[in-house]
Order: C-alpha cells, then structure tokens, then sequence
C-alpha cells in the first residue's frame, strides 16, 4: 500500500503536536505536544525506512527515543523548579523577561 | 609703439616706492604702542621718502625721449599655474607716473596736515599706520603692470578705506559706513575679477602690454564684456552711479582721510583703471558709451547732493562724486578724453584735498561741526583756510587762471567734439557746480554769525595751515603748468593715446558760454546764501531738495533692490536649513525609533507567542522556498 | 558469519573522546568526591580536558578523514571550528569558575533545586554552599558543540544538537541572583529549544525520505543524481535547517535570544554566546556547502531573507534597550544576519569570511560579558545601562576594553569586527549579492548607534550616585578579558595569520 | 631623496608622543601639554625636513615611497607616500597642531573633568595628528579607508568629552554622519576590489594598480557614488552638511580648528586624490551635479552665515560655504582650478585656525558665551584680539594679498575657463561672503563697547604672549603665502597635472579663437 499515507499522517501527527504547542498554557501538556511532533517524525522515519529499503531511518528512531528521554528529565526539572517557585504550570506565567 | 625697458639706475628702485609706505605700515602695526611717540613722524617720512624717489624718477624719465619712457621691473614670479603666469612686476610709464607723484606729494601734505589734525586722538600711531597702508596699496595699484596685481592693490586701498571710514569706530554710524563702504566695494570687485578672467580667458595672459597688443585679435563682443565689467569695477570705487552709495557716509571718517582717499586718490582709481584699458574701451564703443551714460548722470547725481547737503562735508562728498563723473565722462569720449580726464583727475586731485583740508580747518575752529547752518562769517576769523578755500573754490567752479578752468574747459570742449548735446549737459553741470560751491562759501564763510554758543573759532595751527596754502597755490597754477609748460596731453599721449576733432564752433564760444553759465549759477548761489539769512533750521525745500538730501534715495533703493531681499532669503534659508535639511536627519532619527519602539512589542515576553513567529516564519521560508522552486 | 568492525580513526577522534571521558569522570566527582575538594577537582578535570583536546585539535591539524562509519568527518574546517570551540570554551569556563567578584561565591544558585528568596536558600547561601554541577553540564556541551560541527549525518547531528542543548537549558537557570528572570529564561529556552529541534527531526525525516540516506554526501549525490527532485526534499531542507538556525538566533527563530541573554548567568552567557554561535553556523555551513551545495540557487533566497530580516530587526530593537545584556542579545541578532551574508555566497571566500567571522565575534563576546560580570552594584550585577553612567571616569581601563569591544562589534577598522565585515562583503559581492552588502551596510550604520551610546553612557555621562562599580576579579576573568582584548586587536590589525590558517584548511570533506 | 623612512617616523612619533602622555599620572597635567608641546614640534620639524628634500620637478607619482605587505588575503599593503598635494596638507596638520595645543593650553583646565582628561585630550590631539599624517601619506586605498574610518574615534571623543552643553549630542551626530558616509564607502571599497579581482587576477588596492585598471563606466558610476558620498559627507558638501554647526558648535576651538581645518579637507583630498584619477568617466559623468551642489553650497552656506545668532556656527557655516568653492575648483578639471582648490585647502585651513583661535580666546574671556550679541566694541578694551580678528576675518574673505585670494580666484579662473557662466556666478559669492564676514567683525568688535562685557565680572584683557605666539604663524603664513605662493604651487602643480592626466579631460580651449560671451566654445 502507499507509504503516502503514513507520511500523511506524521505530518498530521506533527500538526497536531505543533498545534498544541501554540495553544496549549500548561507546560506539561506543550511539552508533550513536542514529545508528539518527535514521534510524528519517527513513523516518518520507519515508515521511510521501508520505502527505501534500509535501517537508518529505524535507527533514527531508536535515537530519538533515547534523546526524547533525556528531553524529559531536563524539561521535566526545568518545568517542577518553575512550577515550586511560581506554583502554577502555565507558560504564560513567567512573563518578566520581554521587550 | 612704444617700447618696454627694463629698470635700471633710479628706476630700479621701483619696488622701494611701494616698500617704504608698506614697511612704515607694518612697524607701526607690530610695534604696538611703542610707537607712539615717533610712529607719526616715521609714517610722513616714509611718504616723503617715496615722494623723493618719485620726482627723481619723474626727472630721469624726462631726460628720456617720449618712446623710452616705460620702465618694467620684474620683482618675482607670483602666481604661476599652466598657462596663468602671473609676476609680481611693477610698470612705471607716464600715465603710472603722474599718479605716483599726485599720491606722493598730496599724500604727503596730508600726512602732515593730520599730525596737527589727529594731535589730540590716542590712536594717531593707528591712524598713521592705515595711511601708510594706503599709500603703499595705492603705489601699487598704479605700477602694477598686470590685472591681477593691479587687483591686490585695488583691494588694498579697499581696506585701508574701510579702516580708516571705521577709524572712531566707537561711532557705530562710523563702523557701519565702513562696512557699506566695502561691501558696495566688493560689488565692483566682482567686475574686476570677472573681467580679468575673461581677459585672461581671451588673451591668455593678463599684463597690460600682452592684453593691449591684442586687443585687435579678439571679437568685439568680448571686449564690450571686458569693457562694461572693468566700467562695474570703477564705478565701485569711484562711487559712480549705480553704486555711489557708500562715498557720502565715507565721511564718517576724519577729514584727511576724506580728502587723501575719498578725494584725490583713491575714488579715482576707478578713472586711471579705465584710462589704463583705453585699448580696449576704443575696440568697443558700446563700452565707451556706457562710461560716458554712467559719468554724465553720476555728474548731476553729485551736483545734485552737493548743492542740498548742510553737511559740508557730505556736500563737498557730492561734488567729488561730480567732479569724478567728469573724468569718467571725459574718460569715455575715448582718445579726445582720456588725457583730459587724468588732467582734470590730478587738478582736481589737488583743489579738492585743499577744500577738504579746509573744510577740515574749519570744523577744527568749530568743535568738528559740521552743519554749514551752523557756520557763517567765519572769513575773519580764519583768514588763512579761507583765502586757501576761496583758491580751491575758484579752481573748482573754473575761473580762469585758477587749474580747474583748464582742466574741465578742456573736457566740455572734448564733449563737443563728440556730441553738442553731451557737451551741453557737462556745461550745464559746470553751472550747478557754480551753484552749489557759491553755497557752501557763502554759508561757510560769508553772511552772520549762526556759531553754537560753546563754540569759540579759532585759526589752525601751522602744521596744518602750511599744506593748505601749498594745496592753494597748487590749486591756483596748476593748471596752467601742466598744460603750456608739462603739456599734459603729449606726455600722456604714447599711454592712452590722443587725438583732437574740429568742433562746430570756435573754441573761445564754448569756453565763454561754459563762464557765463558757471557766474549764473555762482550768482544764484550768491543770492539765496548770502544776501538772504540763513535759517538755522533747514527749510522744508522743494521735492528735489528733500530727494538730494536723502542721497536721491540711493540707500533706500538699495535697501529694497537688494539688502532686504537679500536678509529675507537668507532667513528663510536659515528656517530651510534647520527645518528641512536637518529635519530630515533628525526625522530619520526619530522614525527608526519609532519602529524600535513598536517592533520590541513584537517580543511579548510569552513563550506560545515566540513558538508562534517560529512556526510562522518556518512557514514563510517554506512557501518562499516553494516558490522559488516552481518559478 | 563474518564480523567486519567499523573502521574508527580514534586519534582523529581523541578531542571529542578526551572531552567525553572527562565529561564522565566529572559526573563521578560529583557524586563521589567530598565537597571540600569537588571544585579544585572539577576545574583540573575541565580546564585539563578543554587544554588537551585543544592540543589533540592542533596535532590532527593535518587530518581529513571520514571516520566512524561516515557518521564523523574531520576536515580543515571542522578543526578550525573545534579548536575555536575549544578555545572559547576555555575563557567562557573561566569566567565560570570566577569566584572573587560576588561577595557570596561564585555566579551559580547554591542549589538550582531550592525555591528563590526561600529558607533553605538563604541557609545554603549562609553556609556559603557553592555547587559544582555546572562543570560537568559545561563538559557535555561542548562535546556536543564538538559532534555538531564534525558530524556527516543527520542522525549525529540531530544528537549532537541535543547535547548542546540540554545542559544549557540547565545552566541558563542556575543564577544566584534574580532567580526568577533565570528559571524563566531557561524554561523559554527549553520549550523552543525541543520545539526547533523537532522542526529539524521532521525536516531529516523528510530529507531521507527523498534521498533514502542520512548521509550529506549521498543526500548532496541523490540531489544531483535524481532527475526530478520534488518539492518534499526542499520542504525537508527548510525545516532541517530551522535547527541550527534557532542555535544562531536568526529572525524568525530569534526571540529566545534576548531573554537568554538576559536571565541566564552572565558567565553562562559568555559561555554560550561565544560556542554555540561557532558550532550552529559550522553545522549549518555543512548542510549547506555538504549536503545542499548542489542546489545553492533553492536555499539562497532563504538565507537573504533570514539575513535581511535579521540585520535590520536585530539592530532596531536594539535601539531602545536600557538593559545591557539584553541589548547584547539583540545586537548578536543583527550580527547574525551580516554572518549569514557571507555564508549566502556559497563560495570558498564565504566559508572563510563566515569561520572568520564567528572567531573574531566570540572572542569579542566573551571580553564583553567579562566586563559585564565585572559592573555590580548592591544587589549584584549592574546591567541596567543607567547604572553605567561615568564608569569611564571611575575605572577608564575596563570601560575603553569593553569600548574597545563595542567598536569592533560596530566594524570601526584596527578591530577584528572590521576585517570580518570585510571579508563577509568581499565574499557577498563577489558572489553578486551588492544589494544585500548595502541593506548591511544600513544596518550596520544603525548597529553603531546602540553598540556608540553604550560609549557615549560610559564616558560622557557625569558618573551619578546609582552608577556601578568596577569590582576587581581574580585571574580567571582577567585572562579571558585581556585575551579577548589581545584578539580583537590582532585580528584587527595582524589578521593575515588567521585568515592563511582559514585558507590553509579548505574546504569541507565531501 | 634619502631612504629614511620619512613618512612613518613622522607618524610614529606623535603616536609614541601620545602613549607617553597617556601614561603621565593624573596628578601632572602641565607636564602632558609639555610633552604634547614638544611632540608636536617635533613633527612639524621632520616635517619640515621632509618638505625641503621634496622634488618638485620629480617625475615619480610618489615620493618617500615605502611599502610593506599587510593583509596579503586582501592584497592589503602597507604603503605610503606622498605627491604634492599630500605633502602641503602634511604640512599644514603639522602646522596646525603645535598651534591648536599652545592655544588649548588653558580649554581643558575650565571644564570639572576629571583631571585624568587633562592629558586625555593631548593624547588624543597626538593620536589625531599621527592619523591625520596617516590619511593623506596612504597610498594604498584600503590603508587609507582605515585612517579615515578610525580618525572618527579620537575626534568623537574629542568631541563628546570636551565640549558645550550638546556635545553628546554633536558628537554623536558627527560619528554617526561620518560612519554612513564611511560604510558606504566600505562598500564600494568592496566593489572596487572584487573588479580589481575580476581585472587583475589577484585583488590589489594599490592606488597605482587600481588607476591603470579601466572600469566600466556603468560599475565605475556606482563605486563612485560610495566615496563621493563619504567625501561629501566629510568635506562637508550641500546637502550633507548638518552634522557641522553641531559639531563646531559644540567642540572646543582647538577640536574645532583640527576637524574643520584639517580632517575635512579629507573630503576634497579624497575626491582629488581618489575620485577623480580611479573613477575618470564617472567624474566626467557626474561633474555637473556635484558643481551644482558646489554651486548650492558656495551660496547656502554663505546665506546662512549672514543670518548666525551664534559665531561658531557662523564659523562652520562659512567654511560650507569655503567648501563649495574647493570642490568647484577640484570638478571643473582644470589644473587652475584644481591647483586652486588645493591652494585653496590649506588658506581655508589657515584662515579657519585663525578665526576659531581668536574667538577661542575672545569667548574664554566671557563664560564661553558664543553669541554675537554678547560681544561688541571689544577693539576698544582688546585692540590686539580685534586687530588678529580682523586679520582672520580679511582672510576669510579671500582678501587679495592673502593666501585664500590665491586660492579663490584659481579656482574661480579655473572654472570660468571651463563654464564661462559657472565661474562667473561663483564669483558673486564673494560679495555675501563680506557681508556676513565683516558684520561678524562689525557686531563683535566695533560700536560702543557691550555693557555685559564688563558686567558680572566679564572683562575682557587684551591677548597674553601665549595667544599672541599662537596665532602670529598663523597670520604671518596667511600674507606672506598670499604675496609669495610659489613654495606651494611649485609642488602643488605637477601632482595636479598628473591627475589631469589621468582623467584625460583635455584643457578648455582657451585663447583669442574663444567667442567670450557664449559658454559653448568652452564646455566640453
């Protein structure tokens, strides 16, 4: 069947996730919507894989998982800090720095 | 033709005539106070020194035969660029000659004249020291042998003019005569530069004797340009109409100043400098006509002023206005003029300096009054300065034997020698001359007493009394000797050249109408100004008096011609500069940080919105990336 | 079965592998090693790992080998950016380890963990508490700078990115003052940072979709080699490089730049501004020369717009800073984009003019934020520009150093600022973007008045009583200010060695 | 022509002067203006030295030729040398800077500096004059772009640190304005290279090299506009004068005298020196516009300068107006003119230290005050100050006799054989320009004498042996350069010439055939 459609949805997926970026104030749910978009590109990348018949793209994939990962445990940190200081996960809040 | 020689034996000391005067300036401007006890007497022995040098030359050109008398001193190369090579060369010939002396020796006098006059003034030393700088600009403006030096010396008496007009400078009137003075000035100027370039344009060179002998070669258009800037030049400063203005506030300055520069030397410049290019007056008749136009009208113009100023010395301002006009007038009939122009110019040169200096003798006696309303009966109080005076009178109103009968007889004739109607306007002038000097003699020195209570008449002193009687005597045979014993006309002819024309009628008419008219006016003078007393309060007079009393509104012309358009616009360019052109910059200025301003917005400080421009911008940069693809 | 192992050139290799294992030992020290001697550790182990692998760049010198499967290529330029990744790595570390200008300690929250203004904080601070986990955060960064700029594919790359990115997301929020502008700064840094990268995961995806590698050299061969490229690869490239761009702060990925600058750590700051800006432009110089130089006329426009947008928007926003650090921010926007103007040629002379560029900048960046650590006042560093007033008068030494910074940044010539807008308009007019050289220019003119008015504050304003005072560092702060003095001015006024070396090193490995 | 390397020692020593100076303690100011003193005599002595064993009849284009490679990458060499035109304007920094520090002895003390500035500004006068040296000595463009580009600093700090009121603001004004001008020039400084890449293989900027290379008259249009607007911006020509009445009005008389004085003349130099040899078509192509900006400027300024509440201004104004006639003298292509336009350079330099000086000392005896109605009748109490004032304001005028007369009517006589019409409407200026010169003189310093002057503990002394000694040079070269030009045209001409011959403008057709009074017979 036509890989066309597994690249059509990644691109949704990525959508999706870049869209929810943009609206969504809460940080963990931003960052998730990025974890998305990084899973979005991986069916891209497997679903590529097959089409040109070798492994790097499912290599790829393997990485990003790992570095996904690691995304988490920073982002993760970065996001409690900031929700004990200003007790709100809203990415809206922390607005000092501007202009 | 004749020939050039190179300075030798007392010709070479040339350039000492023009060094002395020059160096006497500069000791007695660097030396400061010093120089104040000796510094006068340093400035007239520099003069005489040169007065010296000038009669032995005079004596060893004689000796000379008519051809050989044009001596040229080369002292060094000055301006020199590609083909304008200019040297700084000095050229004695008989025209150049006269001057020297006339400017010497009359200088002189003066100097002397204002060691008693200026006895009293702190700045003598000053005083002494912008003299000698004239006198030395003056030298050069008559030996130079080029255009370009002639200009330096030219600006020269400009400045000392200028200087000695604003001498008591704490008279603001003084320093504001002293800059109208140089400005107007500065309009001839620009003739004069104007004119030499194109003659260098034309004739690629700009000495006299490379420019004159080519004079035949360039078209005549040309030279009617050459001849109507130089004609600029003059009237500049000889105060010839239309730029007579400044002459009559010049008299703000002291009265030897008056009559050393305002009278005998320097307002003729103008005179000598057209006398200089007769050649190229004769190549271009337009030109000559002009002159003659401008001098005709600058004679009654003058007349005019003289005769309705109570100021004797504004009125005496008038009549050198006239007088100029004259050897302008005669100075534009072309061959049959020249040499009587330059007679009448050094006649006039010497009685006008008497009556100056008079004038000044008086004003001595009177508190430096000048108001002639306020004088009257002062001929046996100051019997010298008026018998001294009654000499320049007589010469200049002329009365036979006195000089300027001959000299301005000889200048009516020339005009009818021309053209009847010309010569019966100069008579017609000589007969306002009658008048207007009848006035000032009889107000002066005749009718009652109208003294100021304070004031207490009293002879000069015989520092300055002698030069007047010498002037006087000058004034009286003068005259005479230049023309039957000098004969003028020949000594001058190898320079500017003469001819004479038979006249429709024998001489002796003109001559004896030119007398009755001259008595007629003199007469009427008499009448009104001696006979009848002289209110204190000057009446209201007719529509012509009030105009010549307001210069015939030469000043107010000006004005609005000229200075007052000329503060409009530069104010208005003031506004222009700062409103537009440098309103531009600073409105760049300001526009860039307006944008600032609203761009910084942009960074709202939101994380979702930054993420926003990225995802946006990402956008943009795809489509553009497509774009350019698919073109 | 046969077994063939990868071929790896390990000495070619040995920079990144010294900084690694020094990463690794310096996570150990930190768990393991008694409080009292951690800092003296970790420093040994930093600037000992920075100093060899600075010396193992300069042996490989002669290396150009694609190693470890084709994932890394060490080429000329690849070393020149890492010895000056390294080198600049080494005064940005000293800054951070200055100790002697802040009366508590050094620059780093006590414990990034504990809540600003709370009571353990203000124990922590009491017992004068001094964390170390910056070093080996620090270590793992500039590794990452080093993979970035040698790495051959995508995957590498997309790796390298991420370990540049995380530590640095960390060490922006760890500031000892104003906590809360940091932890604000770091999390904004963070989200965008992920959301870039995932911009670039997608474009790579895209990529080797078309070209069916990973690899640039097979990705630039498939590009030449197919006969119909479709427009999916082209859409791919443009998100592809959305990655380094967000490294450089490029308009439209711009907008984290200033706030980073302003609420990270100064020392953080040096650090990075330098490193990062020499690792993002030698990764997007390889995507482009490498893997894309085949199709320069498709991404040229792309980079002139980016270029344009960012010189001009850089330099007017600028305009109205009050605060110095950010100013800095923007004023590197604008750099950026006069950067980008020379990598648009697309030619030798722009891969110098560009390398060129980003030494001089770094090394003039890391002497700025070092006089910036330096003005303080009560409550720690002065950076509100008001607070600058007369410090010319006070210390004339510091402010004509960091003047003599402005200049250079402002292109005033005898600086290196001067020679690398040369080189860049050279390289741009001779591939014939006249056009966007005067746009520069215009910016440029624009750039002085900002980078001028910090001059005019410093020297010819009366000095006031809220103007900051100069406090005295120790070593650490003053070697890296006077090196980044030294280069500036024999960049500016000797740069033919550098620009030999440049040349010397060619172009990249295919 | 001995192989001392003249022209970098001269450099070298006010440099090394000024690192000296700098690096007196605070706590002697004296010392520093000493040193500064002797420095700058120094120079103007090897200076000097150079001038008399220059040849003027030598056929080389340069002479104390030296040159070392410098940025090889960008064909960048290290060389300078100097031809006529280099060498009097050598000279006349030379002249002008001992002058500007004797005058500037007492400027600095008046203003609550710290006393570290003092010395600062000496040094920096020094750092100038070596610039200053550099700028007409370079013979290479892009050493020449990088003196004309840092010569901006000191001056900016000249500017901004000692001055009025404004004087961030001026100097501001002055930096930005140069630097547009500057980074403009950059960029066809750029241009120029890569032609010379594209021509000669490898890129030069060899001054020489790049004259030989014919450019196309399309790019050679565009590269000329980058330095003409930097040259017009520096020399300063209508309509990009602004930043000048700020900057005069706002720097120190001696800040003043070196900016105006000299480094403008940067601006003419540069035309003639680069413009017109490197870009020959483009000059041709653009002589009329920039006449016409000559033209515009010669009267703008001089308008204005007639309405001046304030003198510096007036000043700078003026010299605008000074400017026109330099660069109508320079784009008419005559060697009158051009030779004019030079000679013209160093009077407007003389004659600018003059006035600025004089009025430096007049307005320190007054609280600074710089506006004409404050003063008045001040020949009265300070008849030496008046009578140098007078001097200053006579040469400002181009007074036959003075040296700027020499150079005025050069350059008028040059473009008047070239547009009959041109010339003769440039000469008209010289009537404006003495109105507003001699009512300055008139306002200022004849009439009753001003109350103000002696009230609030204003009084006016006549000029001490420091000031006499500053501005006597001055006078003295002014008169006796006017009666006696020829140490300047001697070597002024041949440099001139070569320059002619490159733009290959054959001589307006001059002589008898010429029909005087249409311009036709003689435009080209």
């Amino acid at each position: 069947m036509n890989p066309a459609n597994y690249i059509l949805l990644s691109a949704l997926l990525f959508s999706i996730g870049a869209i929810g970026v943009l609206v969504r104030r809460n940080a963990i749910i931003v960052f998730m919507s990025v974890e998305l978009m990084l899973n979005s590109a991986n069916l891209a990348f497997v679903a590529f894989a097959r089409m040109n018949g070798n492994l790097d793209g499912q290599v790829v994939a393997f990485f990003v998982m790992v570095v996904a990962a690691a995304e988490v445990v920073v982002g993760l940190a970065i996001i409690v800090t900031i929700f004990r200081t200003r007790r709100s996960a809203s990415i809206d809040e922390p607005n000092l720095l501007k202009y | 033709m004749t020939e050039i020689l190179p300075a030798e034996g007392v010709f070479s000391l040339l350039w000492v005539l023009i060094a002395l005067p020059a160096a006497g300036a500069l000791i007695l401007l660097l030396g400061g106070r010093r120089t104040n006890t000796w510094g006068p007497y340093l400035g007239i022995l520099t003069v005489v020194g040169s007065a010296v040098i000038a009669v032995l030359m005079l004596l060893a050109m004689m000796a000379e035969p008519a051809e050989q008398r044009t001596v040229i001193q080369n002292v060094y190369d000055w301006v020199f660029v590609g083909s304008f090579q200019v040297s700084f060369a000095l050229q004695l010939d008989q025209l150049s000659i006269v001057f020297v002396l006339l400017i010497t020796l009359v200088g002189a006098l003066i100097f002397i004249y204002s060691l008693g006059y200026m006895a009293h003034d702190p700045d003598r030393r000053k005083f002494f020291a912008y003299l000698n700088l004239f006198v030395a600009a003056m030298l050069l403006l008559v030996l130079a042998n080029n255009y370009l030096l002639l200009y330096v010396g030219w600006e020269g008496v400009g400045l000392a003019s200028y200087l000695l007009i604003g001498f008591w400078q704490r008279k603001p009137t003084a320093a504001a005569a002293a800059k109208k003075a140089f400005v107007i000035n500065r309009v001839g100027d620009v003739g004069l530069s104007v004119a030499i370039m194109l003659i260098f344009v034309t004739f690629g060179s700009v000495t006299f004797q490379d420019v004159f002998g080519q004079v035949g070669e360039a078209n005549e258009g040309t030279l009617t340009a050459i001849g109507l800037l130089l004609l600029l030049a003059a009237a500049g400063k000889s105060a010839q109409f239309p730029l007579q203005a400044w002459l009559l506030d010049a008299m703000e300055g002291p009265t030897p100043v008056s009559a050393l520069i305002h009278a005998a030397t320097m307002v003729t410049a103008g005179v000598y400098l057209i006398a200089r290019s007769n050649a190229i007056y004769n190549a271009a008749t337009w030109a000559a006509t002009a002159v003659v136009v401008v001098g005709l009208i600058t004679i009654f113009m003058g007349a005019i002023i003289g005769s309705a100023k109570d100021d004797i010395k504004k009125s005496l301002a008038g009549s050198t206005m006239s007088q100029i006009g004259y050897m302008v007038f005669a100075a534009g009939l072309g061959p049959i003029g020249y040499v009587f122009a330059i007679f009448h110019l050094l006649t006039h040169g010497v009685f006008k300096a008497g009556l100056f200096l008079g004038a000044g003798s008086v004003m001595h006696g009177m508190n430096d009054g000048v108001n002639m309303r306020r004088y009257g009966a002062l001929k046996g109080v100051m019997v010298i300065t008026f018998i001294t005076f009654m000499a320049g009178y007589l010469a200049i109103i002329g009365i036979p034997p006195f000089s300027g009968f001959w000299s301005k007889d000889e200048i009516i004739h020339a005009a009818f020698e021309r053209n009847s109607i010309i010569g019966a306007a100069a008579i017609l002038a000589a007969g306002i001359t009658g008048f207007y000097m009848t006035r000032m003699v009889a107000m002066t020195f005749f009718g009652k007493k109208r003294w100021e209570d304070d004031v207490h008449p009293h002879e000069s002193p015989k520092v300055m009394t002698i030069p007047l009687i010498i002037l006087a005597i000058g004034s009286t045979f003068m005259g005479m000797a230049l023309l039957f014993w000098g004969n003028i006309e020949y000594w001058l002819e190898p320079v500017v050249g003469y001819e004479s024309v038979p006249t429709p009628l024998p001489t002796w008419v003109y001559i004896v109408v030119t007398l009755v008219v001259v008595i007629i006016g003199a007469i009427i003078g008499w009448v009104t100004y001696a006979r009848k007393d002289v209110p204190i309060e000057a009446p209201r007079g007719n529509l012509l008096t009030r105009a010549a009393r307001q210069d015939l509104y030469g000043d107010a012309i000006n004005d609005v011609l000229v200075v007052e358009p000329t503060y409009k616009s530069a104010h208005a360019l003031t506004t222009f500069d700062n409103k537009a052109v440098d309103g531009f910059v600073t409105w760049t200025a300001s526009f860039v940080g307006d944008l600032s301003k609203r761009l910084r917005r942009s960074q709202t400080g939101f994380a979702r919105s930054y993420a926003l421009s990225m995802v946006g911008g990402a956008i943009i940069l795809l489509v553009a990336l497509i774009l350019v693809r698919l073109s | 079965m046969n077994f063939t192992p990868p071929a790896i050139d390990y000495f070619a290799l040995s920079p990144m592998i010294v900084i690694f294992a020094a990463a690794i030992v310096s996570v150990l020290v930190e768990a393991f090693a008694p409080r009292t001697i951690r800092r003296f550790l970790q420093l040994l182990i930093v600037f000992g790992a920075l100093l060899t692998s600075a010396v193992l760049i300069v042996l490989n010198a002669g290396t150009r080998t694609v190693t470890g499967g084709g994932a890394v290529v060490i080429d000329g330029p690849a070393l020149v950016m890492m010895g000056t990744i390294v080198v600049l790595s080494i005064l940005g570390a000293a800054l951070m380890a200055e100790r002697s200008i802040d009366p508590v300690g050094d620059s780093f929250a006590a414990r990034a963990s504990s809540l600003p203004g709370s009571e353990d904080e203000r124990q922590l601070t009491q017992r004068g508490y001094l964390q170390t986990e910056i070093w080996p955060l620090t270590l793992f960064a500039v590794l990452g700078m080093l993979l970035f700029v040698t790495a051959n594919n995508l995957l590498l790359m997309f790796v390298a990115l991420e370990i540049i990115s995380l530590p640095l997301y960390l060490m922006t929020g760890m500031a000892r003052r104003r906590r809360l502008l940091s932890q604000e700064a770091s999390l904004k840094y963070f989200l965008l940072g992920v959301f870039a990268s995932a911009f670039y995961l997608y474009g790579a995806a895209l990529v080797y979709g078309y070209s069916g590698s990973i690899f640039f050299p097979e990705i630039a061969q498939s590009l030449t080699s197919k006969p119909s490229e479709s427009i999916v690869v082209f859409i791919g490239m443009g998100m592809l490089i959305i990655g380094p761009l967000f490294k450089i702060g490029a308009v439209p990925f711009h907008q984290w730049v200033p706030d980073v600058y302003q609420g990270a750590p100064t020392a953080v700051v040096g650090f990075m501004a330098a490193t990062v800006k020499v690792a993002a432009f030698g990764a997007l110089l390889r995507i482009l020369y490498v893997a894309f130089g085949g199709v320069r006329w498709d991404w040229d426009p792309l980079i002139w717009i980016v270029a344009v947008a960012s010189m001009i928007l850089g330099s007017i926003v600028a305009l109205l800073q009050t605060d110095i650090k950010r100013l800095l921010g923007y004023s590197w926007i604008a750099q950026a984009g006069f950067i980008l103007v020379g990598l648009a040629a697309a030619s030798p002379a722009g891969l110098e003019s560009t390398m060129f560029y980003v030494i001089a900048y770094g090394f003039a960046t890391v002497g700025t934020f070092a006089v910036i650590s330096m003005v303080r006042d009560a409550n720690g560093e002065a950076t509100n520009l008001a607070a600058w007033a007369g410090i010319g008068r006070k210390s004339p030494l510091v402010a004509s150093a960091l003047s003599l910074f402005l200049l250079g940044l402002a292109g005033i010539p005898l600086t290196s600022g001067f020679v690398s807008k040369f080189a860049v308009f050279v390289a741009a007019i001779e591939a014939g973007a006249t056009w966007l050289v005067i746009i520069g220019v215009i910016a440029s003119l624009i750039a002085a008045f900002f980078y001028v008015r910090i001059v005019v504050i410093m020297f010819f304003a009366e000095p006031t009583e809220q103007t900051a005072s100069v406090v005295v560092p120790s070593a650490f702060t003053t070697i890296s200010l006077s090196a980044g003095v030294a280069v500036t001015l024999i960049l500016g006024i000797f740069p033919q060695p550098v620009l030999d070396m440049l040349s010397n090193a060619g172009l990249f490995l295919r | 022509m001995t192989d001392f390397p003249w022209l970098t020692a001269i450099g070298v020593v006010p440099l090394i002067g000024s690192l000296v100076v700098a690096l007196l303690p605070k706590s002697k100011p004296m010392l520093a203006k000493q040193i500064a003193m002797i420095v700058s005599l120094v120079v103007l002595g090897m200076t000097i030295a150079m001038a008399l064993q220059f040849d003027g009849k030598s056929t080389e284009p340069f002479q104390f030729v030296e040159s070392y490679p410098w940025i090889p990458a960008f064909g960048v060499n290290y060389s300078v040398g100097v031809d006529g035109i280099g060498l009097v304007l050598i000279a006349l920094a030379a002249t002008l800077v001992p002058v500007t520090i004797l005058a500037g002895w007492r400027d600095i003390e008046g203003d609550q500096e710290s006393e570290g500035s003092v010395k600062g500004y000496f040094a920096l006068v020094l750092v100038l004059e070596a610039l200053m040296i550099g700028v007409f000595a370079a013979t290479d463009v892009f050493l020449f772009y990088v003196f004309f580009e840092v010569m901006l600093v000191p001056v900016y700090f000249m500017i901004g640190r000692y001055g009025g009121p404004q004087r961030s603001y001026a100097a501001i004004k002055f930096l930005l304005y140069s630097l547009l001008g500057g980074l403009f020039m950059l960029a066809a400084l750029v241009g120029l290279y890569v032609v010379s890449i594209r021509q000669l293989g490898s890129g030069t900027f060899d001054f020489l090299a790049l004259v030989g290379m014919d450019i196309d008259p399309n790019t050679q249009k565009m590269l000329f506009l980058g330095f003409f607007f930097a040259f017009a911006i520096k020399a300063p020509l209508w309509p990009f004068h602004t930043w000048l009445p700020d900057a005069a009005a706002e720097s120190k008389p001696g800040t003043s005298v070196l900016l105006i004085g000299v480094l403008d003349k940067v601006g003419t130099f540069g035309m003639i020196r680069y413009l017109l040899p490197i870009f020959p078509a483009a000059s041709e192509f653009y002589a009329p516009v920039v006449i016409g900006m000559a033209l515009i400027g010669i009267f703008y300024g001089a308008y204005i300068a007639l309405t001046a509440k304030d003198m510096k201004r007036l000043f700078a104004y003026s010299s605008m107006s000074h400017f026109g006639f330099i660069t109508l003298g320079i784009f008419v292509f005559t060697s009158i003119g051009q030779t004019g336009s030079v000679v013209y350079m160093v009077a407007h330099g003389l004659s600018t230290a003059a006035l600025f000086l004089t009025a430096g000392f007049l307005m320190s005896r007054r609280r600074e005050s710089a506006l004409i109605s404050d003063y008045g009748g001040v020949n009265k109490v300070a008849p030496v100050l008046a009578g140098f004032f007078l001097v200053a304001v006579l040469s400002s005028l181009a007074l036959p006799g003075m040296v700027s007369f020499i150079g005025e009517f050069l350059v008028l006589l040059g473009a008047f054989e070239r547009y009959i019409w041109v010339g003769a409407l440039a000469t008209l200026g010289i009537v404006i320009t003495a109105a507003y010169a001699l009512r300055l003189y008139q306002k200022s310093m004849t009439g009753p004498l001003n109350p103000s002057l002696e009230a609030d503990g204003n009084t006016i002394t006549d000029l001490k042996g420091r000031e006499i000694t500053a501005l006597m040079p001055i006078a003295a070269l002014t008169v006796v350069l006017g009666f006696y030009p020829a140490p300047l045209l001697n070597v002024i001409e041949p440099a001139v010439d070569r320059t002619l011959e490159i733009v290959q403008v054959d001589a307006p057709d001059s002589g008898l055939s010429l029909d005087g009074l249409s311009s036709e017979g003689s435009e080209q």
